[in-house]
């Protein structure tokens, strides 16, 4: 690997062109990467949440597109939306309107940075790691309070600011909740918290930690049942009640990019990362990280809405007294261990 | 209670203002004065007609008024009470009984919009399944709409 | 002809917002549309208006002969078609005093009870809707398809059966229909336990419904309040057991009661219902006589001048009919009293003063339908 | 050039671009929003100095945390979004002079002044000795700031139930 990449600038370097090429070249390439398996990760889950959907609900879901289980219907989906016409309410504010779903997609494009799918295959080790991520998933409701905003919309107004209330709530509980893995650790980089976990995996030590964790990723990604910013009910759609074609598709890009990076998050944290015995790494990784989804689209199917104030309850009732609880035990048993 | 009871209680306490009563299997029918309308339906929500099924309002074109048929029964007893009131076409109105039954809201509201009964005392008396800007009242007998295209058999 | 006053624009203040929920909104089951006034997330205020699907339904009937009145009546309650019928034509047969013959009675009992069966079915799903449970509505569509499959064996019709007749019935069941039915119904006792693991017992749905949207008894009986939502209350009233009409006497039957009036109460009540009518339709297969399924009916109906007023129990609660006739051939005024219409009136009292999410939650337990509501 | 200064100058015109939009700008969401870029481009300065944990605790609480509760209180007050605010007042020329010094300030002492900083410490110990020296060295002011902020929540607690008292 290195190797090849020093090969690589001493090429550019023998024809006399200045380093910053090789090095966008490579920035490029590592982005373009990291967008098609977004866009390819996104369109299979998509489709496998339909059918997971469907089965839990005693129907067959899409079936006809493409041939085999309607395995192309996402496809088609996604070439549908790109070519729908772009509609910008008339009272909308155009700028922030058009801003919105960009930087909802760029705060779940720039988690992918950390995700270790395997012993090379991480973008960047950052030695922040796991703060990096939450850091950047604060973001996303930065864009999702614009879109809200913007759309000159009550119902997407109260999507966001129902959002911004859940996001600030359960990230506490979500940060605090990882807290213990990382005493354990010592170490905020994700390579160095799945090495960690060669003999034993996190989720045993830490099983409610893990919890926890899960429960908050799933108010984190707004999946039910704590989807309220955008229940469906309520408030028609929330925050993007007014957005169709390509800048829908993006949120919704974004959406199940956040999915795909909690789960990737939780198995980086608590289930051992890459490693399994046999399989090749990244096929463990992305195994436990579907895994993962699963469960969320699981739940998605079979409970209902929690109501607002019985979400923040939750949140600050139960999930963070006892993320702290697990985080003070931790502490204690790492002290008694030495 | 049976419906002779009832009628004889109502009559004995308003004379005149029963114009007619009929007794129809357990239903205690009577076609009551305009006056009188409110004390008398009063006086039945106290001998125990606590649930004022339904209004009706019929346009009683050839005698040129307007009929409002209350029809009230009781979850304890199986009687029926059916209370006509009639008011000429001229002057539609009628003492609302929504302080008796706040079921008679809407069916007041309805009976204005269709009819064009006016209830006198209704908290809230607007037109509720027609649009706010309607003009007339569409279940009146010659209620004539301009914009109707006559039907003509091809 | 006067003129009602325009309403004024409203003023907004700062802690105040107004929102407009429907005509067209997910969870306002049709184009019922809802003024909100809230404060942050709470409702403080709600005024419904209604009549986006008004279609002069009454005048309308007062311009056909009495038969024909009967296809118009299946628009009513689109989801409970039969028990339209079924209210219209014992009315007039009431008004005109003709008698229905045996089998024809319970051939109308047992659709009856399965159109609630289906309707209840309807409710249940889309109330799942309202909170954010989808799987239920499948499961709930799935037994319904099956008994609009068993109607469609009896009348050829899907959802606007138009098949009760003004005298008894049109044509008798088919041969199949008895094996059908009971198949169904041993297939559909086993799928109500079903329903309670995925909606009943789950701890989330029942802190969403519990406590919210208390109707007390006496509001009930002061808004006139009637069917489940009455029976939520706690109050024991059926107008099949207390103004019995047909044959429901001879069925033996319970009254699910509620305690509290608040949504779950009449989300069980509606959920135990079912089952009654399983019971019934039981029965009435079990009792259900050969013999004659038109009584003798004049070609022209013509009945004497006079009124009526009469009531049977649907599934959403008391459907009046009141038929004012001239002694023509058609009826001099036709009015329904419709339950949905009444019991929705008492939403801006059970719903004010409750968050967004439970209002929708109450606005579903209320189980309105709209064609019937504005008809 | 190398990379590095491409992305430094970049990063820098977007902030400053950001941070004028913030005073700048009619309408006051606008502003917010443009103070998240703000805050954004600063972390990425941050990165830039290998001061990785900085950047992701700088858009941590300014993003994620005080600019929401920003956004929030301006959503909340829906007539204020809906208004242009004014951007100059009376005072604006004696802000221009302070503005003025302080810029003149800091360009003296970037020129002059920074080439005395040594280079930064080692960026994969940066944080392990960023909590060493909170928790030793400056403990007691660490400390200090933590029952600020007790007392800060104590009081909005007290505020908030005041208010529905009220009610």
């Amino acid at each position: 690997m290195e190797k090849s990449m020093e090969r690589f600038y001493a090429a550019f370097a023998a024809l006399g062109v200045p380093s910053i090429v090789p090095q966008l070249i490579l920035m490029l390439v590592v982005a373009s990467l990291v967008i098609l398996f977004i866009s390819v990760s996104v369109m299979f889950m998509i489709w496998w949440e339909r059918k997971i959907s469907a089965h839990i609900q005693v129907r067959y879901g899409p079936m006809r597109v493409g041939g085999w289980h309607g395995w192309a219907q996402s496809i088609a989906d996604g070439i549908k939306l790109l070519i729908k016409e772009d509609v910008i309410p008339a009272g909308a504010d155009k700028l922030v309107f058009a801003l919105a779903p960009m930087v909802v997609f760029a705060a779940a494009l720039a988690a992918y940075v950390i995700i270790p799918f395997g012993p090379n295959l991480i973008v960047r080790d950052l030695n922040i790691g796991v703060l990096f991520y939450i850091s950047i998933s604060s973001l996303t409701v930065v864009g999702i309070i614009m879109a809200g905003w913007s759309s000159n919309n009550k119902y997407s107004v109260l999507g966001a600011l129902r959002s911004a209330a859940q996001a600030v709530s359960y990230e506490v509980p979500l940060v605090v909740s990882i807290l213990g893995v990382i005493m354990t650790v010592g170490s905020l980089s994700m390579i160095q918290i799945v090495e960690a976990q060669q003999r034993i995996w996190f989720v045993i030590p830490q099983f409610v930690g893990f919890l926890i964790y899960l429960t908050a990723a799933l108010a984190e990604c707004n999946r039910l049942p704590f989807d309220i910013p955008e229940a469906e009910s309520e408030l028609v759609a929330g925050f993007h009640v007014e957005y169709s074609g390509m800048r829908f598709a993006i949120f919704f890009l974004a959406e199940y990019a956040n999915m795909f990076t909690v789960a990737a998050i939780a198995t980086t944290l608590f289930l051992g990362g890459w490693h399994g015995p046999l399989l090749p790494p990244w096929l463990w990784f992305l195994i436990k990280t579907y895994f993962i989804i699963f469960v969320m689209m699981w739940l998605r199917w079979t409970l209902a809405r929690l109501r607002v104030d019985q979400l923040m309850n939750l949140g600050w009732k139960v999930l963070l007294p006892l993320a702290f609880l697990n985080m003070g035990i931790t502490g204690l048993v790492l002290v008694l261990l030495g | 209670m049976t419906p002779e009871e009832i009628i004889q209680t109502i009559m004995s306490q308003f004379g005149e203002a029963v114009k007619a009563s009929e007794v129809k299997g357990v239903e205690a029918r009577m076609d009551v004065d305009r006056g009188k309308n409110y004390e008398i339906l009063l006086a039945l929500k106290g001998m125990g007609f606590d649930y004022l099924n339904c209004i009706s309002s019929v346009d009683r074109i050839a005698s040129g008024d307007l009929e409002a048929v209350y029809n009230l029964s009781s979850l304890n007893e199986s009687a029926k009470a059916m209370v006509r009131v009639r008011v000429p076409r001229e002057d539609p109105v009628i003492r609302s009984v929504v302080p008796i039954w706040s079921a008679a809201n809407w069916h007041e509201r309805e009976a204005f919009d269709l009819m064009g009964i006016r209830f006198e005392g209704h908290p809230d008396l607007r037109r509720i399944l027609t649009s706010e800007d309607w003009v007339g009242h569409p279940l009146r007998k010659d209620y004539q709409d301009e914009r109707l295209v006559p039907y003509e058999p091809a | 002809m006067e003129q009602t006053e325009i309403i004024e624009p409203i003023q907004e203040t700062m802690e105040e917002m107004y929102v407009n929920m429907g005509p067209q909104h997910p969870s306002t089951h049709g184009v019922l549309r809802l003024m909100l006034k809230l404060d942050g997330e709470v409702v403080t205020e709600i005024t419904p208006y209604i009549g986006y699907l008004h279609r002069c339904h009454e005048k309308i009937g007062e311009n056909r002969i009495y038969t024909q009145v009967i296809p118009y009546t299946d628009r009513l309650d689109y989801l409970a078609s039969m028990y339209n019928n079924f209210g219209y034509v014992l009315t007039v047969e009431r008004l005109m005093g003709l008698q229905v013959p045996e089998r024809a009675e319970y051939m109308r009992v047992i659709l009856a009870e399965m159109q609630r069966i289906a309707s209840h079915l309807i409710w249940m799903g889309t109330f799942g809707l309202d909170l954010g449970n989808f799987t239920i509505f499948m499961y709930c569509f799935r037994e319904r398809e099956k008994i609009l499959d068993l109607f469609e064996s009896v009348s050829g019709q899907r959802l606007n059966y138009s098949f009760y007749r003004i005298g008894g019935m049109p044509l008798d069941l088919p041969d199949s229909f008895l094996t059908d039915c009971k198949a169904f119904l041993e297939w559909f006792k086993p799928r109500l336990p079903e329903y309670d693991a995925v909606m009943t017992d789950n701890i989330i749905f029942q802190k969403r419904v519990q406590g919210i949207g208390k109707l007390d008894q006496k509001t009930a009986i002061d808004y006139a309040i009637s069917g489940p939502m009455l029976r939520g209350s706690g109050i024991k009233w059926d107008l099949r057991r207390n103004d019995p009409y047909s044959i429901y006497d001879r069925f033996e039957f319970e009254i699910p009661v509620g305690s509290t009036g608040d949504v779950w109460d009449r989300y069980m009540v509606r959920r135990l219902e079912m089952a009654e009518s399983v019971k019934i339709v039981e029965q009435a297969l079990r009792d259900l006589p050969p013999g004659e399924i038109m009584g003798k009916v004049p070609k022209k109906l013509k009945p004497l001048a006079g009124d009526i007023y009469s009531r049977v129990e649907s599934p959403r609660g008391e459907l009046g009919f009141y038929i004012a006739s001239d002694g023509s051939e058609k009826p001099y005024r036709y009015k329904v009293r419709s339950p949905a219409f009444v019991n929705l009136s008492v939403l801006p009292v059970i719903g004010a003063g409750h968050l967004v999410a439970d209002m929708v939650a109450i606005l579903g337990s209320i189980d309105i339908v709209l064609g019937e509501v504005d008809r | 050039m190398t990379v590095i200064q491409v992305v430094f100058f970049l990063v820098a015109a977007f902030t400053t671009a950001a941070a004028f939009l913030v005073v700048l700008a009619k309408n006051i969401v606008h502003c917010a929003i443009a103070l998240v870029f703000t805050f954004f481009g600063v972390a990425a300065l941050y990165v830039l100095l290998d001061a990785e944990f900085l950047a992701a605790v700088q858009v941590l609480l300014y993003v994620g945390g005080i600019t929401i509760l920003l956004l929030f209180a301006i959503m909340l007050t829906s007539r204020i979004s809906a208004r242009g605010v004014k951007i100059m007042n009376e005072q604006v020329g004696v802000s221009a002079v302070v503005v003025f010094a302080i810029f003149a300030l800091m360009a003296i002492a970037s020129l002059k002044g920074f080439a005395l900083v040594g280079s930064p410490p080692p960026a994969s110990y940066a944080t392990a000795s960023l909590g060493r020296l909170l928790l030793t060295t400056y403990v007691l002011p660490f400390e200090a700031v933590s029952i600020l902020l007790l007392a800060a929540m104590v009081g909005a607690i007290i505020l908030a139930r005041r208010e529905r008292e009220k009610d």
